[in-house]
């Protein structure tokens, strides 16, 4: 399940919950994609706290995102992995945006590169 | 602990999560940590997701079938499909390399596969189908750090 | 919704659990009320113990085999071992008879699946084993009292 | 699991959690006799608040241990069944010695019982 929330800036913050496997991906990929291309997106926030799993797939749906985003050079931002999940974003070379913050925290850093550009 | 399971079902991804689930169970009474469930998890959801969407490609007839066997901490684990193959095994087990990056697949199935467990093997014909074998040790059970 | 799945194990008291996980997630994407889960998971239940330990009287080697398909709201199962067979089917479907009160078994168990099944029938020969089979039909689903 | 309390006046409360099938009741059946051949024991009280499933091997335990009080005249209370288990004792002719009420009730109405004696 995601939680997708608008945020000021062009930020769009998305909560996976329960189990993303390639099943869920396909469940959530359309409602995710269409709320990045409402409204002029340049981040997004993943938040994972309440991901009780996720393996290849979830690579591929937040790898989608950023492809999406790469028009408008946006950022991502991944908070709150577990460890075997962190695991699984450093083989795909995803630790460059592993954020050990909140959400305010994570919100504050985009916001300064956004304010930069 | 000695135990066995073979768990059989249609090509859907609806099974992932089943499979997932049984998978979890069978090893529960080895008292694992919950980064080797975790790990575990994620094995038999990559080795199942390719037997059920590269396969069959999803067409909800065919069986895909997990073979397990537990003895004492060695869990050993076969993943077959009587599907379409693989045309050439070294470059699939390749990091990033899918044939489906239209579906978003991120082609580190494998490499995630290789990553969680001990030792991984993958035999495949063109036009009959997929073994995936796979052993992972669970580490002895220690009085600190468990489930329950 | 169709959907079918084989699943066999040891006969071994653990894997009583790991039937009514690994059927549970089955009948899942049926969206059932919690009720139709839990009478269900307790079918399941009964069936298997009885395989593992009147069938088997838990030997730990021999295979008890569950099969089962979903057609649309229909559920199909069969629980199979090939154990010691049943003396009198229509005796042993009494309520509170059973073989093993000494194991304090309360002979309840085929009188609890006839109560929450749909329908079952019982194939046994002696000394070659015992066949149940099952049919549930889960109710339609409505926008309220489901599970999510 | 089960929690075993001795409480006054012979009085022991059970309190099940997890699952109770055949393996669970095999587990926890010396635990639960040895705890009512200690002191004196008069009525049970078995709270299933906690307890997720139970199938006929909970019938089994409980008159299992019905047998052990039937000696000294002993009452046994089943509390907060869910309804599927409310069915299985119905069919095993339990349903009379249900209550829906709290432990507190129910140490209560044994009391009263035991005083009368
Ligand atoms: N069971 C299978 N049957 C057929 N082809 C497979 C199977 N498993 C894997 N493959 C092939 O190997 C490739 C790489 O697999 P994998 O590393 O898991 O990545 P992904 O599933 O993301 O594509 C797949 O894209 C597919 O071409
Ligand atoms: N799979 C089986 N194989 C052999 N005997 C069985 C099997 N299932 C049931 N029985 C016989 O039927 C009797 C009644 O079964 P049941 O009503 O489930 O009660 P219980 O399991 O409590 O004995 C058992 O005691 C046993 O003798």
């Amino acid at each position: 399940m995601a939680t997708i929330t608008q945020l000021e800036n062009g930020i769009v913050l998305i909560t996976l919950a329960g189990e993303l496997d390639n099943h869920e991906a396909n469940q959530i990929r359309t409602e995710v994609s269409t709320a990045i291309f409402t409204g002029k997106t340049r981040a997004i926030i993943w938040d994972l706290y309440k991901l009780g799993f996720m393996d290849s797939a979830g690579i591929g749906l937040i790898l989608g995102r950023m492809r999406d985003l790469a028009p408008v050079n946006g950022e991502t931002l991944i908070l709150n992995p577990s460890p075997t999940m962190e695991k699984i974003f450093q083989f795909s070379g995803l630790s460059a945006v592993i954020r050990k913050c909140t959400v305010e925290e994570a919100i504050d850093e985009i916001g300064g590169v956004v304010h930069e550009k | 602990m000695k135990n066995e399971l073979t768990l059989s079902f249609l090509a859907i991804e609806e099974n992932e999560a089943l499979a997932r689930m049984a998978m979890t169970c069978f090893i529960t009474p080895l008292d694992p940590t919950l980064e080797e469930i975790s790990e575990f998890k994620t094995i038999v959801s990559e080795a199942v997701t390719n037997a059920i969407i590269h396969g069959y490609e999803c067409d909800g007839k065919s069986l895909v079938t997990i073979h397990a066997t537990i003895e004492d901490r060695l869990i050993k684990m076969t993943v077959k499909d009587e599907g379409m193959g693989i045309f050439d095994v070294e470059q699939a087990m390749e990091p990033m390399f899918t044939t489906k990056p239209q579906m978003e697949r991120s082609g580190m199935g494998f490499t995630i596969m290789e990553s969680f467990a001990d030792c991984i093997r993958v035999d495949s014909t063109l036009g009959a189908g997929t073994i995936v074998t796979f052993e992972k040790n669970f580490s002895p059970v220690t009085e600190v750090s468990r489930m329950r």
